[in-house]
């Protein structure tokens, strides 16, 4: 197997993602207030944006694919959003 | 339409699908789409008369105010298995796996679905489970609900809540894999030729349909696994008694079955249009618009399930956004209402009997959805809540509606599925007693709402009498509409006229091959070239056959 | 409107508002099938194939019509909405000033009714006329839904929470409740009435209603006989928040949210005491869920809310 | 060439290999979308009681494994390194490569599995498991059991799936060593590879809501 450009993407991709669960460890020792509960989320959403983009190869030019990976979520974001909307406001009404 | 036909010059010399292979196997390991089709159409219409057997005793229960034809119990659960059984094995698969598998291949001049093998997959996985369902609803029962709402369902019913919950889990299976298939199928097999704006609107339909099925019914599927360890163990996410939320369950449940109604009314919606634009001779009217009026209801569909929730103690600011996107989601629907009636404008309409089921979906779907306005409305759905105003809106969407539309297409495919032509007295008398019995059976159920008669009562107050016995009368016209269905089809198999390939001088790539379609629907692979609905403008329409009742 | 024979009785306020509502709906509902029919049966019966009637210059240019009845229809809906809406605000919050509180607790299949005095009913509701009641609903098994149809109000009654909804009674009379959320067995069985009297008829139904202590008295008995008072009470040497005029007052809570002292945060603090803790407290407080039922708890948030207001203590 | 790979033809309806590579990996991404949702009827839940009861899912999450949490996360993600690289070698047709890539990656996938049984009996030692043995030290017990409810009920799915996993990673291995994608039509490769990256993803945020929340306060 040659040592092409593609391997050392995919290394290079797999160092960052041990590199950002590193700093996920660490921070979760630190005392970083009300955002401990946001930072994991953000961190794991970088994650999984590397996975997609280069191990699930969907960074290059717009394809069909991006609909549906996309349109997961979405939907998901549905789901959260507007059950939460609920749990936010359900002992602030009524007044 | 530009488009030559694809029929072989001897047809004879080509196999019909019906004809390729004879043996019981040739049926239970087929791949074609067309076969799994008509298995689908097997087993879904077996479904619709163990549910609606169920409806039946219920009707007659209620024909007496003390309710005494059977037990309380019995009643909760035969309600239970109408609910369960109309919802997840016929409404939802009704149309797309049976019309749906049948012509979306035709209709965009493919072969086959992309996944064939996972098509016949699916008819297996949707007997698997509609076979559990059915046995465990027969023995014993489930008295939740077809809802399944915690903690009943998880730690108060006393019927087979377990095997029920798992036979819905596998149906899901199914409807996901049958929606994977027709959308990678719509994106990836086109003929040569056929853009998305040149899609018969039929597919356009069972495309959002497949989207809504992909993306529902995972959730439903945790749903009910969260639901089920918690019966199973006693102890789960939505108890109460270690401060879990049972309307979490709620959320997640509609989250799946609101959009599920769109599910059943997204692929009427599409008979409906091919149905109107064939018997008035006229392009669906704003084609485009209708489309995307299909995406849109699909994707806002998503945004209303709260609607459900109004009284049940969730955020009233939550309701105020629920409702909102509610009227919001019932524009695009109403834009269809509209497109449909001006597609009658200065057409050349004929009466034959899918158009009637056509223009009674219409007009009970127009009912069904300003009722659903009043729902929608918030302070209006407090009292009207859970109440018999509800089943009536329901039902005239999804029996006025979505059964309809399926008797709709189910006559005007007939010819093309069988190669006979069914007999048109008596499809319109049916047609006719469907649109009366339905009338008939729910109008009154409004009034019994407002009235406040509660949902789910196997007794009820005497005063209501009267208008309970007329919802069962008309039952029973209805009764009697969809049963002569099943004669007079039965019947046109072995002695019905000989169709040809197109005898309602349709457009349409499906019938542009033989009837019934050849083993791989097109001896040529068609190639598109024009938009869909092509029906000749009124100056030439005087050189059309005068008479289009086919010659045998 | 009793003239009308499918109309339901209109006997509270909250019923009027419905109704205007409804009948507006019912209106524009009519209107729009009305439309519908009579174009679908005019252009059906015009454009019949064989018919005479003129087929040229069909519109083919759709759009303008599109946004025409697009714009029409989300303009009606709008209206609609905000009508709702305000009226489901209105509906669902309870006036400041409605004095009466009556508990409600449903269960598998009665409704048990409390009045602040300890009278207690079972699957009936006595009210007085022309006085703002407020309800507090609760559920000792699974879901069930508190209707009164004339009065066109309901609200689900869910377990482990408390929900509130209120009604000011208009007319004299016995008014049918229902269990809407279907809730096993005998959910159709499940109901009884209301009966709207007279003020005075109602106060004399009160006294009528024998010798049993008020609820805030049943509440303090409870109060002792569950040990709350070893902690809580005023020589104890646990350290454990003093009860006494907490009621409606805003609480420091663990993890710096604070809270205002209501029934439900009482109801939680009983049932889950960690929840919420108050400031400064140790999580030492047992949890009383599964062992006490929810008519008991509403006993003890009754006594707690007196030593809040000691004119309701006393009387 | 090989003989083998001069036979392989298109199934039917479709009208060359490539098209049916395609439309194989478009069903996939589809598929994924679904389990998105799946999994996310969980997350909603989570997300609900998060809102609910913040403090005790922190004290809740105080006591779950996160050592073995971080080494697992690495684990999969190394998996997928290795996933990526097998389908790699299948594009440069050559199949040794291929064969050694996917039985590491099912190997790691397997080690995932052994810590996390490693774990749950640690879980089991702390008395954190809801039914069997739960005894909370901190927070309110039923908010607490709420958040270990979730903790196996997603772990235990996830590994279920990733149980899916190995065995398809396996069988491509089987079918790689037979020379079924010398010809250079490795579709079905790339599908097992997108599942197995997917079940990697699942598994990067289940870590970030189950193990760092609640350790700094």
């Amino acid at each position: 197997m040659k040592l092409g450009g593609q391997i050392v993407t995919f290394v290079i991709a797999w160092a960052v993602l041990l590199l950002l669960l590193g700093i996920n460890v660490l921070l979760a020792y630190q005392p970083i207030g009300g955002l401990h509960g946001f930072v994991p989320i953000g961190i794991a959403a970088t994650q999984a944006f590397i996975i997609m983009a280069i191990f699930m190869k969907l960074r290059g030019r717009p394809s069909l694919k991006w609909v549906f990976a996309g349109a997961g979520f979405f939907w998901l974001m549905i789901l959260l959003g507007l059950s939460s909307t609920d749990y936010m406001t359900r002992a602030a009404w009524p007044l | 339409m530009t488009v030559t036909t694809f029929i072989p010059a001897k047809s004879t010399a080509v196999k019909n699908y019906l004809t390729a292979g004879f043996g019981i196997r040739s049926w239970l390991l087929t791949t074609d789409h067309k076969r799994i089709g008509l298995m689908f159409f097997g087993s879904v219409t077996f479904f619709f008369f163990i549910g609606g057997a169920a409806a039946t005793l219920i009707r007659l229960d209620l024909l007496d105010p003390a309710g005494r034809l059977v037990q309380p119990d019995m009643y909760n659960r035969l309600f239970t298995m109408h609910g369960v059984v109309m919802v997840w094995f016929f409404l939802i698969p009704s149309i797309p796996t049976t019309l749906g598998n049948f012509f979306l291949p035709l209709m965009i001049g493919a072969k086959d679905l992309a996944f064939p093998r996972l098509n016949l997959l699916s008819w297996y996985l949707f007997n698997a489970s509609g076979i559990l369902a059915v046995y465990f609803l027969l023995v014993g029962g489930v008295d939740t609900g077809w809802t399944f709402y915690t903690p009943l369902s998880s730690q108060y019913a006393t019927g087979h809540v377990l095997p029920a919950a798992m036979a819905v889990f596998v149906n899901g299976f199914s409807s996901i894999l049958t929606g994977l298939n027709f959308i990678v199928t719509t994106h990836r097999l086109r003929a040569p030729g056929m853009t998305w704006f040149r899609l018969p609107l039929f597919v356009w339909a069972i495309y959002a349909t497949s989207l809504v099925m992909v993306l529902a019914t995972p959730v439903l599927a945790m749903t009910l696994a969260l639901m089920s360890m918690e019966r199973f163990l006693g102890i789960g996410l939505f108890d109460p008694a270690i401060g879990g939320d049972p309307l979490l369950f709620q959320h997640l449940f509609w989250f799946y079955s609101h959009p599920a109604v769109y599910i059943m009314i997204l692929p009427a919606m599409g008979v409906v249009s091919e149905v109107i634009a064939c018997y008035a001779r006229k392009p669906v009217f704003g084609y485009r618009g209708m489309a995307y009026a299909l995406m849109s209801i699909a994707v806002i569909g998503f945004f209303v399930w709260g609607h459900h929730m109004f009284v049940t103690g969730m955020s009233l600011y939550s309701g105020v956004v629920f409702s909102f996107m509610s009227f919001i989601v019932a524009v695009p629907s109403a834009i269809k209402v509209f497109n449909w009636i001006a597609t009658l404008h200065k057409g050349w309409i004929t009466f034959d009997a899918p158009m009637l089921y056509a223009l009674g979906f219409v007009g009970l779907f127009t009912t069904g959805g300003v009722t659903g306005l009043v729902v929608a409305t918030l302070a209006a759905d407090v009292h009207l809540h859970d109440t018999y105003f509800v089943i009536a809106h329901f039902h005239f969407i999804m029996v006025g509606g979505t059964v309809s539309a399926y008797f709709a297409g189910l006559h005007y495919w007939w010819p093309k599925i069988t190669g006979r032509l069914y007999p048109e007295m008596w499809a319109r008398l049916a047609a006719i007693l469907t649109f009366t019995g339905f009338n008939f059976t729910f109008f009154p159920q409004f009034i019994l709402g407002y009235l406040g008669m509660p949902r789910r009562y196997h007794a009820y107050p005497p005063e209501f009498q009267v208008w309970n016995v007329l919802s069962s009368a008309g039952a029973s016209i209805l009764a009697i509409a969809y049963i002569l269905p099943l004669a007079y089809l039965g019947w046109s198999l072995l002695y019905g006229k000989r169709a040809g390939s197109n005898p309602w001088h349709a457009t349409g790539l499906e019938w542009m091959t033989s009837s019934p379609p050849p083993e791989h629907n097109f001896v040529r692979t068609p190639v598109v070239t024009s938009a869909p609905y092509a029906y000749p403008d009124p100056e030439t329409l005087a050189d059309e056959p005068a008479g289009r009742r086919p010659q045998a | 409107m009793s003239w009308i024979p499918f109309w339901p009785d209109t006997a509270s306020n909250t019923a009027v508002t419905v109704n205007t509502l409804a009948i507006g709906l019912f209106a524009v509902s009519a209107f729009i099938c009305l439309v519908v029919y009579a174009l679908i049966l005019l252009f059906a019966f015009r454009y019949r194939r064989g018919g005479s009637a003129d087929r040229s210059h069909r519109v083919k240019k759709s759009w303008h019509w599109e946004i025409g009845w697009t714009s029409a229809t989300l303009i009606a809906f709008l209206v609609l909405f905000v009508w709702g809406a305000g009226a489901y605000l209105w509906l669902y919050q309870p006036p400041a000033n409605a004095g009466d509180e009556i508990y409600v607790v449903g269960k598998q299949w009665m409704w048990k009714v409390e009045h602040p005095g300890g009278q207690r009913e079972i699957d009936a509701l006595h009210v007085p006329l022309g006085r703002p009641i407020r309800l507090v609903l609760t559920s000792q098994d699974v879901i069930h839904s508190f209707f009164i149809p004339d009065f066109r109000i309901k609200h689900d009654v869910l377990p482990g929470q408390y929900e509130t909804m209120w009604f000011t009674a208009t007319k004299k009379g016995e008014f049918r409740i229902e269990c809407t959320q279907f809730c096993g067995t005998q959910h159709a069985e499940m109901g009884g009435w209301v009966t709207v009297m007279d003020p005075a008829d109602y106060q004399r139904w009160l006294n009528d209603q024998g010798a049993e202590p008020d609820l805030a008295r049943q509440g303090e008995a409870l109060f002792r006989q569950l040990g709350c008072s070893g902690c809580h009470g005023a020589n104890s040497t646990v350290h454990a928040p003093s009860l006494a005029g907490i009621y409606g007052k805003p609480v420091q809570l663990e993890g710096g949210r604070s809270e205002i002292v209501d029934d439900r945060y009482i109801h939680d603090c009983i049932m889950l005491p960690r929840t919420e803790r108050v400031a400064g407290y140790p999580p030492i407080m047992p949890t009383f869920a599964g062992q006490i039922g929810e008519e008991d708890v509403l006993k003890l948030v009754a006594y707690i809310k007196s030593l809040g207001n000691p004119a309701s203590a006393a009387r | 060439m090989s003989q083998r790979a001069a036979a392989l033809k298109p199934e039917m309806q479709y009208a060359d290999l490539a098209q049916q590579g395609e439309t194989a990996q478009l069903g996939m991404w589809i598929f994924l979308a679904t389990e998105v949702l799946f999994f996310g009827g969980m997350m909603a839940a989570y997300l609900a009681y998060r809102m609910t009861y913040n403090a005790d899912f922190d004290a809740a999450a105080k006591e779950s494994v996160i050592w073995i949490g971080s080494v697992n996360t690495a684990v999969l993600v190394t998996s997928s390194l290795t996933m990526v690289m097998a389908i790699h070698a299948a594009a440069e047709r050559e199949r040794q490569p291929i064969v050694y890539f996917l039985l590491a990656t099912a190997a790691l996938g397997l080690i995932f599995l052994g810590l996390k049984g490693y774990e749950y009996v640690e879980d089991y030692n702390d008395a954190v498991v809801p039914v069997l043995n739960f005894h909370p030290k901190e927070g309110n017990p039923g908010a607490v059991e709420l958040f270990w409810l979730f903790y196996f009920y997603a772990t235990l799915l996830h590994a279920v799936h990733l149980t899916i996993g190995i065995i398809l990673v396996f069988f491509m291995a089987v079918r790689a060593k037979r020379g079924a994608f010398d010809a250079g039509y490795y579709a079905p490769l790339e599908v097992v590879g997108l599942y197995w990256s997917f079940v990697d993803t699942v598994w990067v945020f289940l870590f970030a809501l189950i193990y760092p929340i609640g350790r700094s306060g």
